[in-house]
């Protein structure tokens, strides 16, 4: 009797690895859109060139109405973005944390995101 | 066996034993420098693939010890151990937890094909190996069933780079970007240009480690007297048939381990034939480097993955230079690697039917002095 | 020295196998220390006494026995073998239950490993213990020198010489906790005479001890040597029990073989004449596992029926399989004055021999295929028999309407009972099973037909018919008949002459009239004092 | 009622369900827009090409060899004899001939061979036999690349050594037996031509086992302790049984090819073993008795299963779980007869 306690106990061991392996291990594709987009009455207009570093890593430039796609690991991560007009001379760098659920795929408007104050910001995407 | 061998004797008995060994360093020795290949290109690629295969290869272990001889079932291990990958790609869980998570996933899978297998193999006494080769076929049919069929439909698998057009069933390769050489990279380390996988090698040396230790426990020694004589491992009350299934069940989800680790170190799945060429890879490797139905020892398992893949990397380039025929080359590998098997065999049986002789002949004992001193 | 306190007591034990009756009130005490000799015929009883002893599955399962069994003033009813080892009765067998790979530590201690704990247990199970090899090596050695003999421990039991393998089944038996009795069947059987002593210096050493011991054998020597006390078995009964001292070995054989002096002898040996030397025999070895002949020289005559008798394991059964090339022999061999080439079993069947095999469902017949198949099958491939051929000989075709002729003609001589000659042989019962493989021998018309245990099996009135048939076989067509059987009073019955085997070779040839316990003297292997060798007429 | 249970228990479970399941897929072709006409002549075409491959199991199953998986030894020296025959150029019913005779002669040499190496080592002859035949085939497979062949129908194009993987018997001797006195009904093409050989291979196989020799060699496969007692040699008997087995393997394929039109060469001979086997087994056969019967019940019910899966399976689940099926009975089958208690084979 007290071995199938253990093996009960060993077996809740498993799985509880099992899903924290899951949760570690979870690659998100995030796609970071730059278009002009409104939102229930508000437009937020897409800048001309944005620069998006994930974590402190290189810089990405994308222009307007394009899009970058990131596979970040883990939960929280730091976002950095730097708006430029056409010729590139930096207008506002904006720094952000960013915390993301267990959804694989997340896209994120960064024109909003831009106007939005939170210092700490929630994504959530489609779990598939 | 018996002490008062000649000296010519013992030499003819190690030759013998050791045949299988011997002919294939003769054959690598021939076909090294025809290949043209520089040396620490050929250093290089024996240490991947040392951490890719001896996983594989250790796990075949148990089953001889347990007197089963090749486990020919370990095919079954090997899709455990591809389902996993299946799901973690699906789930897109990457790096280390990837892996482990995978590793997992096949557990209880290997575990309940290990049981199975097990108890099959139970049924066919005297007949395990050629039970267990064929089983494999068999599950094979029903993990294609399972793959082609309910993955993408009944079994809820989503990405879109794995599933096929059609909505269900999963394509025939995967890219296990994911998860490509992690284990490998895990701990780098490289000297000269020669980068050895220590992660990979730890992980063999831990599966060393427990089967060393596991040889000492109570359940090896159980193995190692049913190897020798059931009906007597029996009447002394060891349950022949669960610690034979159990030997099965060991394998298998060590198979599946094995698998993992060998997937990951290729980078890609392909899903419907790597299964079937590591069985049969790994067998010739156990039985190349001097391993028998009957023994095996960890060093067979090193000297035979080094010696098979130094032929599976040689022999195409040598059939190239030699007969200018890339394909015979190819030919050639499987032709060795199949015909090493049949000759381990043969020579295997041959000899047990030779050492059942020997045995009646000394249990003649007293009568042969007895024998009439002169036959009129 | 033998203590009062009794250790086991068996109160009027009795036994009936499907009706027969193998047991009846056999009642014996064995007290602390003291050795007890088991003595008698092969079929007395000894085998079953002892199943009933060990509560061996076989007695279940055959009805049980009455009887009690009391071992330490308790009665005790084991429902099987690891029941009675608890109690402390450890066995012996004839032929070893040992592990050839194995060490001799690691044998002694098959299965019971002395074992050292490790977490993983409490999920995985005890069996993940480790061996505690240093404890093993002592607990072996305190066992080995309890025998008094030197036993090399790391020495694999495989390259062992046959005395040590009986001294490290012995220790094994030692190694239980609570040791109380140890039954040994046979062990001298395979030991050389030098062993066989060193055997007998260490089984008092455990009587002194305090072990009781059970000693089986058929050597009378050992037997008065040994033991204490003797208790002799006959067709199930107690026939005497005495201390050793009171008795001797003429005495015990007496006890062992005679049946009561006025059994009736129905019709009176007609004086047969019996023509020159058929069969000549000259130092057959013969290498059967069980039955092995060491060194067997013997003349059969033309016309005479001789028996070849003996307690079971001494050889007897390899003689006719080692001539008839079944298995590996050697020596010289004259049938009819022509040297016999051996180990080639077409070769003896030419020259004119047949043989109904002991092993009936094992050599004797194709269970599957029809009697007529059966009965025909030897002749037609030794004599070309029943064959029709076409093409100049070239395509020789299975006659079948004349082996179903055949098959009828032998079911009516021996009246075998069955649906038709196509009925699969293996629907059939033991005795007309026997009648098949008679019918497959007389159809080769053998001029020697050797026959080993005819009777084994099969019903009292299929007995008598068998032995009948080869009766009137012997004087219709004058075939000579080597008779193997290991129950004397059917070969007295039969035979002209009688040799005895013991050990693999001829204890001595009787004429079939002889006094019993003479034949039960060359059987307790006492070859020695009665070697006089009675030449038939 | 206990009539059915009767015949259940003779032909024995496995034949009943699958018997079923093929009578079903029969029934169910109309509504699944399949032919019944055209499926009905796939399968007797099929039951033809097979046949002779899976009589060729039946010596060395008497004989106590087991399951033969070395067929592919008697498969190459059926491709060896065609390919050689095309090489010399005879075409039509002579090259039929000599190709048979060519691969009779060498499948007599392989077998004898190959039974003289399965009688040394008696018990493990199935694992065994896989890996001769698995490595014989790796080894044909240099060979063809090797062999001095010349004929242009035959060698690759471009460099002209080497054969090709596939050649076709256009010219030679394609389909020489299935359409002797071939009998058309309608669409429905009756290959008389082949059940006639089919039917003079069997023949001679039932009438071997009613020679001498033949009875002998029943004897060795169900008791050879028996056999040896009454003077058979039994090592003899199981060589001449590997032979025949091997003989019968090589014009098994030369007809199976004259029908498909085809010679496959290379790594084909792999996939020629199991369904044999399986056939066999399907049609009862134990694994140390096999009977003409079993092979004709065997392959009518392997073949029709082949055929009909595709067929109608993929218009009702629109899937081709055909090939899956394939693998599913035919290996479950041998997994069923391998776990059969049979009496212990002793040498």
């Amino acid at each position: 009797m007290k071995r199938t306690v253990f093996i009960l106990i060993l077996i809740a061991l498993l799985v509880l690895l099992g899903v924290w392996m899951f949760v570690l291990g979870r690659q998100r594709t995030v796609v970071m859109r730059n278009e002009d987009i409104d939102r229930h009455g508000i437009t937020y207009e897409a800048a001309q060139i944005v620069g998006i570093s994930f974590d402190g890593a290189a810089e990405t430039e994308i222009t307007y109405d394009d899009a970058a796609v990131f596979y970040l690991v883990g939960s929280s991560h730091k976002l950095k973005l730097r708006v430029a007009d056409e010729d590139g001379n930096t207008l506002r760098v904006v720094e952000k944390t960013i915390k993301l659920d267990l959804s694989k795929n997340i896209t994120v408007d960064i024109p909003e995101l831009l106007e939005n104050k939170e210092e700490v910001i929630k994504l959530t995407g489609k779990m598939w | 066996m018996s002490q008062n061998l000649t000296f010519t004797e013992k030499l003819k008995n190690f030759f013998i034993s050791n045949a299988v060994p011997i002919l294939f360093v003769v054959i690598t020795l021939l076909a090294v420098p025809v290949s043209g290949f520089s040396a620490t290109y050929l250093i290089q690629e024996m240490i991947t693939r040392i951490g890719r295969n001896s996983f594989l290869v250790l796990s075949l272990l148990l089953p001889i010890l347990a007197g089963m001889g090749l486990n020919f079932g370990m095919v079954l291990g090997a899709m455990a151990g591809q389902i996993g990958l299946i799901f973690i790609t699906d789930w897109s869980i990457v790096g280390i937890p990837g892996l482990v998570l995978a590793m997992l996933i096949s557990t209880p899978i290997s575990i309940l094909l290990g049981i199975l297998c097990g108890s099959v193999l139970n049924r066919a006494k005297g007949r395990e190996m050629a039970t267990s080769y064929i089983l494999g076929f068999f599950i094979n049919g029903v993990y294609q069933l399972v793959v082609l069929y309910f993955m993408g439909g009944i079994i809820p698998v989503k990405s879109p780079s794995l599933v096929l057009s059609r909505g269900y069933g999963i394509r025939n390769t995967i890219a296990l970007d994911g998860v490509r050489q992690v284990f490998d990279n895990m701990i780098p380390l490289k000297i000269g240009e020669i980068s050895i996988p220590l992660g990979t090698f730890f992980i063999i040396a831990l599966l060393c480690l427990f089967i060393l230790w596991f040889r000492k426990t109570k359940l090896g020694q159980d193995m190692r007297a049913i190897a020798q004589d059931m009906k007597v491992a029996q009447s002394a009350g060891i349950p022949v048939d669960r610690t034979r299934i159990i030997s099965i069940v060991i394998s298998t989800v060590l198979a599946g381990y094995g698998q993992i680790i060998f997937l990951q170190n290729m980078g890609t799945l392909s899903t419907y034939n790597s299964h079937d060429q590591t069985g049969v890879f790994s067998i010739a490797a156990i039985l190349i480097g001097g391993a028998t139905v009957s023994r095996a020892t960890i060093p067979n398992v090193f000297i035979g993955v080094i010696l098979f893949h130094m032929m599976f990397v040689v022999s195409p380039m040598a059939g190239k230079n030699l007969i200018g025929q890339a394909m015979l080359g190819e030919y050639f590998r499987q032709f060795i690697s199949y015909g090493i098997i049949a000759i381990a065999l043969v020579l295997h049986a041959w000899r047990r039917q030779k050492d059942k002789e020997m045995e009646r002949r000394s249990l003649r004992g007293v009568k042969a002095e007895k024998q009439p001193q002169a036959e009129k | 020295m033998v203590s009062e306190q009794v250790v086991l007591k068996m109160e009027n034990i009795t036994k009936d196998y499907y009706g027969n009756r193998v047991l009846e009130n056999v009642s014996f005490e064995l007290k602390k220390g003291e050795i007890l000799g088991l003595v008698g015929e092969n079929g007395a009883g000894k085998s079953t006494l002892m199943n009933i002893l060990f509560g061996m599955s076989v007695i279940s399962e055959t009805g049980g026995y009455q009887g009690k069994v009391i071992i330490d003033g308790k009665e005790v009813n084991f429902k099987n073998a690891f029941d009675a080892l608890d109690a402390g009765i450890g066995m012996v067998h004839q032929e070893f239950s040992l592990i050839p790979g194995f060490t001799t530590i690691e044998n002694i201690m098959l299965n019971r490993e002395s074992l050292k704990y490790n977490f993983l247990v409490e999920v995985f199970g005890s069996r993940l213990k480790t061996l505690d090899r240093v404890d093993m090596k002592d607990r072996a050695e305190k066992a080995i020198s309890a025998l008094g003999v030197k036993i090399d421990p790391n020495m694999l039991v495989a390259e062992m010489p046959v005395g040590h393998k009986q001294f490290t089944e012995i220790a094994r038996e030692l190694d239980r906790k609570n040791m109380k009795i140890l039954v040994l069947d046979e062990p001298t059987a395979v030991l050389t005479e030098s062993e066989a002593d060193i055997l007998i210096q260490s089984l008092k050493r455990l009587s002194d001890m305090g072990i009781a011991i059970i000693f089986i054998s058929h050597r009378l020597k050992e037997i008065i040597d040994v033991c204490d006390k003797i208790l002799v078995l006959r067709d199930g009964k107690t026939v005497m029990q005495s201390p050793a001292k009171d008795t001797s070995i003429r005495q015990i054989a007496q006890w062992m073989v005679g049946r009561n002096i006025e059994e009736k002898k129905d019709e009176v040996k007609n004086e047969k004449k019996l023509g020159d030397t058929v069969l000549k025999v000259e130092n057959l070895w013969v290498d059967m596992p069980g039955e092995t002949v060491r060194d067997v020289s013997f003349e059969v005559r033309e016309g005479e029926i001789f028996g070849i008798g003996g307690l079971a394991g001494q050889g007897k059964l390899g003689i006719p399989n080692g001539i008839m090339g079944l298995y590996e022999a050697g020596g010289r061999i004259e049938v009819f004055g022509k040297k016999l080439e051996m180990n080639a079993p077409e070769k003896a069947l030419k020259a004119g021999m047949a043989f109904v095999a002991e092993d009936r469902r094992g050599v004797g017949l194709l269970l599957e295929e029809p009697i007529d198949w059966n009965i025909s099958f030897t002749v037609m491939q030794t004599q070309n028999k029943y064959l029709k051929s076409f093409i100049g000989g070239l395509v020789k075709w299975r006659d079948d309407k004349k082996i179903s002729e055949l098959a009828k003609e032998y079911i009516k001589i021996l009246d075998i009972k069955c649906v038709d000659e196509k009925q699969p042989v293996q629907e059939l019962s033991g005795g007309n099973q026997q009648k098949i493989c008679l019918a497959k021998a007389f159809a080769v018309n053998p001029k020697i037909l050797f026959v080993s245990e005819p009777t084994r099996g099969i019903d009292i009135g299929a007995k008598k018919l068998v032995l009948d048939t080869l009766k009137q076989y012997n004087q219709k067509y004058g075939t000579t008949i080597i008779m193997t059987s290991s129950e004397l009073e059917e070969l007295r019955s039969i035979c002209d002459n009688i040799a005895i085997v013991d050990e693999g070779k001829v204890a001595g040839i009787l004429p079939a009239t002889a006094a019993t316990e003479d034949f039960g003297l060359l059987m307790a292997g006492k070859v020695d004092e009665s070697k006089e060798k009675v030449s038939a007429q | 009622m206990n009539r059915l249970r009767q015949f259940i228990n003779k032909a024995g479970w496995p034949r009943v369900i699958i018997g079923f399941f093929l009578l079903s897929l029969f029934v169910a072709a109309p509504f699944a827009k399949v032919s019944l006409a055209v499926s009905l002549k796939d399968t007797l075409v099929r039951f033809g090409m097979n046949g002779v491959l899976v009589l060729s199991m039946v010596p060395m199953v008497q004989s106590g060899c087991g399951l033969n998986f070395g067929l592919p030894l008697g498969v190459i020296s059926g491709l060896l004899g065609a390919v050689t025959t095309m090489e010399m150029g005879i075409t039509g019913v002579m090259g039929f001939i000599t190709a048979i005779i060519l691969s009779c002669a060498i499948a007599a040499v392989l077998g004898w061979g190959y039974g003289k190496m399965l009688n040394r080592v008696k018990g493990e002859e199935m694992v065994i036999s896989t890996y001769v035949g698995l490595s014989s085939v790796m080894f044909m497979c240099m060979m063809w690349l090797v062999l001095p062949f010349k004929s242009p129908a035959m060698v690759w194009g471009y460099g002209g050594s080497g054969l090709r993987t596939t050649i076709t018997l256009e010219g030679y001797w394609f389909n020489i037996i299935d359409n002797f006195l071939a009998i058309k009904i309608g669409d429905f093409t009756f290959p008389t031509g082949l059940f006639i050989f089919f039917a003079v291979m069997a023949f001679l196989v039932w009438a071997f086992f009613h020679t001498k020799t033949g009875t002998a060699m029943t004897a060795v496969g169900s008791n050879p302790d028996f056999a040896r007692a009454s003077g058979v040699d039994v090592n003899k008997m199981r060589t001449i049984s590997v032979i025949i087995s091997t003989v019968l393997g090589a014009v098994g394929i030369l007809v199976y090819q004259q029908s498909y039109g085809f010679i496959q060469l290379y790594t084909s001979p792999l996939f020629m073993a199991f369904p044999a086997v399986a056939a066999i087994l399907l049609g009862g056969a134990s694994v140390h008795k096999a009977t003409i019967t079993n092979v004709i019940v065997g392959t009518i019910l392997f073949q029709g299963i082949l055929t009909m899966t595709p067929s109608v399976i993929n218009n009702f689940l629109k899937t081709d779980l055909s090939e899956v099926i394939r693998i599913i009975v035919s290996n479950g089958m041998i997994v069923y007869a391998l776990t059969r208690k049979t009496t212990k084979v002793k040498s």
